[in-house]
């Protein structure tokens, strides 16, 4: 499938192969959804809302709502003002959401649209109506990832909902990084056991994982309520989960509210999620609960009844910087051996952050990091240093055919697998369902390569 | 109209107006356009629909752009080439594999297609241009894969930016020494795919089409408009290739670069897809003298009937012959395999939204089914895939269309040269075989309802009102529909099923919608203790 | 591997080949463990003892404790009440248990030891100290399975603990068949999610799932508490999940106690959970909790987007009467075809069970349906009637892999891969996490299959 | 005695005392005669040990039964056999397939290895006796199977029963053509595994061994008491073949029912596991004159001395040439591959709770690692292999073990041949090569710990005293011993995997040492926030 690709690296200046990164606006449109009650908007032409919801809804089997400026050739010469006010018209008239969330595309950004002032004279006239919302953000194509708007969107809600309160409080804000509703259901369900009182937002859980009742509800139950996310400028802490699609939220916090906050990976692993539960727990001065005491116990039993299957396996990596990370540093926790590790997204501090824990677990083997890299590189480099195992989204599985390496999904997006939505790679509990993956995938090939004139292992 | 209504107290023309009602004033006036009840009576004779004009910003529509049908629809299925989006990298990435037009390797064993190409444009080239990157990456295909010719693709900001691709892909096109072809298909051109399929087409016959003379055997035809989604094409040539007819080469499903340059020394054009391909089979046409005729190959009637339209315009005896002993054949098996499900899925409701031709190929397979096509309208078709071809005089091409080109095209002094007298040719035209199409509504009788571009809004009013029993649709609706309790058939991508086209397809699209509407999984959505009250209590805990 | 098994089928009289079922101590064993503080104790040769604990360890990946009466040649011959009282006697200052669960092998049933007047004894004299409980079961290894084992212990705890109690209450007893740990807690959860006041026994949760905390307890901080098996005497209903290993402990409290009792089956698969939830919100007149109408919607969305994988798939299946029987309705009500459905446990009741469930569901098709059957039989049915997945449990793997059919572990013992313990099958979101193993499998097989000149499906 | 020291605290005899007080008093007497605190000096000159005893009832022990030692250790291995197990379903199951003991199927491709067979007794055999249904299960074993030979295994309730299974076998080997080998091995015979080994050995050298007379090459040997376990048995053979030695056969790991039936024709028999075949080894020196000499093939070194006792044995330059090149050429690449692990190991002190042999075989590849084995025991062995062969004269036998049959046997009349003449085994004996074997605490110095038969209670009392690095056992200890934070590791199975025998096995070994110990994953059993007091409170939650 992938057999034209030679095992020679050469250096290319141009062309991308394979891309492990998609464009901004799908991840803006993404966090958009994890607001209760919200129409995103897509400021551009049709095709790219209508990519953004086809991606999204084969990674989620579920309804993607969003809508578009439909740019025709007029409008992308004489600039898109008029498309997003007849846009807001309609909307909230026919679709009737409770806030619209614009976010723009290369075509408006290339124009130069200026979204604000064409908002707020939508606003003034009351083609937004009382009491409704309409907040936006830029997500040029052009720049960085589908994790840049993401995180554009998360500052960009901070920046048009949070208000300033100054009474005291004790109560964190919670901004996950772009990960599955499972992880942020996850992340919510850690911070009641630990009987926190927190914000969460985006929040994608009940919106993009919905039951099967033949109810169809175009605004799901889920998401943050738009009073809590106002409110979140009164709270005395804020955690971004992930420094990639989070970081800028909390910064617009502290500007905006002058709400401290503190950078940590997303809680995948024994380590990250360590240091979540701690981060609450001091700042709350909440004590950790048995259950979760228990919950990751059961992780760390699981990472020593099997290590034999994990100890020094040599690893191939690739996805979105705030889920790679924490990841590469669960399996380095585990005895594995992160071979090859990869982003699609652009940042030196990703090699750096990696470097980083390859120091902390002292090891010198060598390793191949690198960010703005495509799968076809990865490819190669695999191809030079073969690898036990390969994590990844589903992309991943072409080289996993062809260079026949166990393969196991992770990240997104996931188009060709069940169960993302639903079991976690966060928290604890998420690394046991994360790690049983890891361990069954290879115990698999393990069966399948026993010689036919001997027995496959009863037990592993 | 009783088969639309649920209670006689449904009526269709107050169900529009109601419908219509929930937008703004203006939008409401230019949405009714789009929307018609058909009465009793000759198609199109009294009615006409609005189509291929502009959706209003903010309606949720299912339309894509002009590069998705460019790239997407009629040049990414080509096999054996590298095509590079010239953009940020967004729309190569989504437009990654996601068709399921599948394609086998020839014995060059060159197959890109779970490649995905991009020069993945940032602020830099945006500011400064982005012709030397482009150059750069096509040099670096051209060297790495050596494909049998590359594409470009310009998305929204390249039109805007000025970058000249044309000329870059001339000059390249000289450095490498392998074909390249530019395609201005910027995502802002026209009002939906349906511009990109024009530009596809045009590029396509002046750079490809026509490059390779190659004589044919006699009875040899090209497939147009048919993408070989879920394996489509291979069901089709295995029922001609029975019949001794060779597919000289199909567009674009399962096309190989160097069979398309040969395309022009077939006889005998089918079009599948009447909306992204009729461009290209007038202009073979005019420049060839190859005939072409509408063909519909899903359902076991529309197939033979198809297949009996090459037997019309070949008008062998022997050749009839084996075609009506084929269709005698593969018709009972048909009908065999489909047989166990008939009883199931009688007198079923069906509504289709979707694409600019499978909204109508798909009802005569229902209707062989037992289903009643209730409601139907297409995503991106014109008036003509309505109301049929003898209105596009009386077409008025707008502001949004008339920058996408027209070739002008003339026969060719040496290679135009008909397989079939202008006599014979005369009389197919008469008799509807040649040059001609109907149209949906021809096929869909008095009180049912077309939707052109259907919305939201609309789809949702329609399950709630007609409660229908299958709603044929996109990627993008399915998972809508189906919280309705309302299964959904995926008719872009068949839900990764197929073939669905032939005789044989035919039999796994009905195991497939017996599936749809029989699965006991349905019956499970709702809770046996949703009534009860003092439990309904604790839905709002 | 299983090159040897002949297509054709013939029949058999004496020799069980590859048995789908093993014997009753086991069964005992696990069921004692389900008590807090409880030390089964094996009543004959040490190898018994020695198989059962190495076995659960196996499936389990935890210490497994238990004691034996060390049987030799002597003991054989004159009678193992000596040892049975030496056994306490260490036992108790040994290993300082609260309680002590008996069960009998086939060795000291052969001889007809006489465990009531031999513990009795050891009461009187105090060779069971104050306080503490010894109680105890008969479990011949020469009649019916493991599973008869387990229900025969479940019985001895009633017999032995539970007090009758006359006092009006709205208390409901929950006897959990034969499942993993996973699937006790999932149902404890789903009785907490509804507020029912409850009492479960066995309860092996918190003993066979525990934590690694480099700090070892003889004694888990799980099971069923002694006090509250006691208290069981006294509830309104007990809900026997598991007519064949659960049954007999409701008809012991009706007849020692006057508890009514209502038998189901285990909550395996929508429909079987749905009528747990029914029955537990109408005995205790108690609302279904949105939390659990919403992880019903999502089992359910989940058969509906995948159908396509899953409709008319046909299936083989074994393993236990209490797990098959709700799982092969689930399969049904999710479109599948169960072909094959096979038990080593004897009874003919599973067989009409099936039967009823093939009407249910309006099935007119050709399928075999055994109980006392071993899987070399199974292997042949599938050489003659192929099917499209195998579900059993580890032993299955041998004929997955001759026959190259998808599998997909289920029930007991699962030796060889991870998860068991920690993602229950049991519950809604049980059916999710089996279901999503089953589509899983079934892609992969779908990718493994594609053909070297062509792509892989992308999206699923 | 600082290596088993936490602290200078720890003496060792208190330590005893203190753990056998945990005992009522008559228990107590009986545990402290199967712990030894070793002094220096002479091996067993001044100490004994009490072993192969019977277990006190409620005792958690890690010892299986006579049937176990039998069906599961010696004869079970054999791979183109059917071992039928005769009894209730149980034993047969769980003896199938966990022994790890590999076997590759020869040219006939007959391998039952992933087979379970058994009589699966119901109460009504166990009323009106088994003996027909046993028949019956050997003739359809017979059919359906054609193994090249079948054994029958009777488990507790045969015995009680009094089913004649020598009789059914004899009958049946005569209906059938196939031989059936049966053996009395109910549960509850001696106190232990070994009265299996026993009786295993004995049938084996009466129905199988020196059946079929087959001149061998001069330097043929058989390897006893070597199983297989994750391929060892493959690795020896490697090295003997690199040499030009012929392994004939191999009890019973890999083994073949006809290569049993040739072995008597080798010239010299290894014995490996002393405990579970010296009694074979034995008889066929008796009947055939055929040699034999205690080796151990775990670690480089002792491989090493055990292929120097073949050179000494054969006494031929050439072949002792041949050897020396190997073991030089093999020990420099088994150093290679352990080097990187040692800086992590050196020093690291580990405790062995195993088998009858293994708990011994290990302790010098652990030194070769620098590591040091500081308390040790076996599981079911006798004095002779803590002590040494020197102390059998002196062994009683008891009640629990005089019923396993001590067969007489007498020299062969026509086969009775050593290799080598009479003068120069005398000299191999006092040079203690032949006919030897010093036991455990030969290799275990002063102020180490030696427990037989070692209890639940002091196990874990052990580890909290003394906090190894590293504990040897069984399935049944494993996630006991882990629990406490510390690694184990399974010499039973390898904890699945191996080879660990030989030069290449220890390389293998090493690596699964070095992960148990250096895993980082051990770091993270204790929770960051564990004694944070105002956390702790939640604990009570």
């Amino acid at each position: 499938m992938l057999h034209h690709t030679p095992d020679e690296i050469s250096e290319r200046h141009a062309l991308k192969i394979n891309p492990a990164k998609t464009c901004q606006p799908i991840g803006a449109m993404y966090a958009a959804l994890g607001i209760h009650g919200c129409l995103p908007h897509s400021h551009g032409s049709q095709g790219c809302c209508s990519y953004h919801r086809s991606h999204l809804t084969r990674h989620y089997k579920e309804p993607v709502m969003a809508s578009t400026s439909s740019f025709t050739e007029g409008a992308s010469v004489f600039g898109g003002g008029p498309n997003l006010r007849q846009s807001l018209k309609t909307i909230f008239q026919v679709y009737e959401p409770d806030i619209v969330a614009v976010h723009t595309t290369c075509l408006s950004e290339t124009i130069g649209d200026d979204l604000p002032s064409i908002i707020k004279g939508a606003v003034e006239d009351k083609t937004v109506p009382e009491g409704k919302h309409v907040i936006y953000c830029n997500t040029p194509s052009y720049v960085g990832s589908h994790v840049t708007g993401y995180s554009n969107m998360a500052a960009g809600i901070v920046k048009c909902l949070c208000e300033k309160d100054e009474t005291e409080s004790k109560r964190i804000n919670v901004i996950p990084g772009f990960t599955d509703p499972s992880d942020m259901r996850k992340i919510k369900g850690m911070l009641k056991e630990m009987k926190a009182d927190f914000i969460m937002f985006p929040d994608t859980s009940g919106v993009l994982d919905t039951p099967q009742t033949a109810e169809y509800k175009m605004y799901p139950d889920g998401g943050a309520k738009i009073s809590d996310i106002m409110r979140a400028g009164g709270s005395s802490l804020s955690l971004c989960l992930g420094r990639w699609s989070s970081e800028a939220a909390g910064v617009e916090l502290e500007k905006k509210c002058s709400v401290p906050f503190k950078v940590l990976d997303l809680p995948i692993g024994v380590l990250a999620t360590d240091r979540f539960v701690e981060a609450v727990s001091q700042e709350m001065g909440l004590p950790v609960p048995k259950s979760i005491r228990d919950e990751r116990g059961k992780l760390v039993d699981m990472l020593t009844d099997y290590q034999q299957y994990l100890y020094k396996k040599k690893v191939a990596i690739f996805g979105d910087p705030d889920t790679v990370i924490p990841m590469t540093e669960f399996l380095l926790s585990a005895g594995m051996m992160p071979k090859h590790i990869i982003t699609g997204t652009p940042g030196k501090a990703f090699d750096k952050r990696i470097d980083a824990l390859m120091k902390e677990h002292g090891h010198d083997y060598e390793y191949n990091c690198s960010n703005s890299a495509d799968l076809f590189y990865l490819h190669q480099l695999i191809k030079k240093e073969p690898v036990d195992l390969l994590i990844g989204n589903t992309y991943g599985k072409y080289i996993a055919a062809e260079e026949n390496i166990p393969f196991v999904r992770f990240g997104f997006p996931i188009l060709d697998r069940v169960g993302h939505s639903h079991f976690p790679k966060a928290g604890y509990m998420g690394g046991m369902h994360f790690i049983s993956g890891v361990i069954n995938t290879l115990l698999d090939k393990m069966d399948r390569d026993t010689p036919e004139d001997m027995t496959m292992e009863l037990v592993a | 109209m009783s088969e639309i209504m649920t209670g006689p107290e449904v009526n269709l023309e107050s169900w529009v107006d109601n419908i219509i009602s929930k937008y703004p004033p203006k939008v409401a006036k230019k949405r009714r356009r789009h929307m018609v009840v058909r009465e009793e009576g000759e198609a199109g004779c009294s009615q006409t629909i609005e189509a291929n004009t502009r959706t209003v910003p903010g309606i949720i529509s299912q339309r894509g752009c002009c590069y998705a049908g460019c790239k997407g629809v009629v040049i990414g299925p080509i096999g054996d080439m590298v095509h590079i989006t010239h953009g940020p990298v967004g729309c190569g990435y989504y437009s990654w594999l996601t068709r399921r037009n599948m394609y086998k390797a020839r014995d060059d064993k060159k197959n890109y297609m779970s490649y995905c190409f991009t020069t993945d444009m940032q602020d830099h080239d945006v500011i400064f241009g982005g012709e030397k990157k482009l150059a750069q990456a096509i040099r670096e295909a051209a060297q790495i894969f050596k494909p049998a010719a590359i594409s470009v693709h310009a998305t929204c900001p390249v039109g805007l930016i000025g970058d000249d691709i044309h000329q870059v892909a001339k000059d390249m096109e000289k450095e490498t020494g392998i074909p390249v072809m530019a395609f201005s298909c910027e995502g802002y051109k026209g009002v939906s795919q349906s511009a990109g399929h024009h530009i596809a087409n045009n590029k396509l016959f002046t750079s490809a089409v026509g490059k390779v003379d190659e004589p044919q055997p006699e009875f040899t035809i090209n497939i147009l408009g048919e993408y070989n989604i879920g394996g489509d094409a291979w069901e089709i040539e295995r029922v001609f290739e029975k019949c001794k007819i060779k597919v000289l080469s199909t567009f674009s499903g399962n096309m190989s670069y160097f069979e398309m340059e040969k395309s022009h020394n077939a006889k005998f054009n089918l079009v599948m897809c009447h909306r992204s391909i009729n461009y290209l089979a007038e202009m073979m046409e005019k420049k060839y003298g190859i005939p072409w005729a509408k063909v519909n190959f899903i359902g076991p009637e529309s197939m033979a009937k198809s297949m009996r339209k090459v037997a019309a315009f070949f008008n062998n005896d022997e050749l009839t012959k084996r075609i009506e002993a084929v269709i005698e054949e593969e018709v009972e098996n048909a009908k065999k395999g489909i047989e166990p499900y008939l009883k199931g899925l009688e007198g079923k409701r069906v509504m289709l939204f979707v694409g600019g031709s499978r909204a109508h190929h798909y009802q005569s397979v229902f209707r062989e089914l037992g289903m009643e096509p209730v409601v139907a309208g297409y995503e991106f078709a014109h008036r003509d895939d309505y109301e049929g071809r003898h209105v596009i005089p009386t077409i008025k091409v707008d502001a949004d269309s008339k920058n996408i080109e027209e070739l002008k095209v003339e026969a060719d002094p040496e290679r135009y040269m008909p397989a079939i007298d202008e006599e014979y040719r005369k009389r197919l035209e008469e008799e509807g075989v040649l040059s001609n199409y109907d149209g949906m509504w021809a096929d869909m009788g008095g009180g049912t309802l077309i939707i052109d571009d259907i919305s939201h809004v609309e789809l949702e009013r329609l399950i709630l009102d007609f409660k229908p029993d299958l709603v044929c649709s996109g990627i993008k609706d399915k998972y809508v529909i189906e919280k309705f309790g309302v299964p959904s058939k995926q008719l872009h991508n068949y839900d990764y099923s197929g073939p669905y086209a032939g005789f044989r397809g035919a039999v796994n699209f009905a195991r497939d919608i017996d599936m749809l509407i029989n699965n006991p999984a349905w019956k499970l959505a709702r809770t046996p203790w949703k009534d009860r009250p003092f439990l309904n209590a604790s839905l709002n805990s």
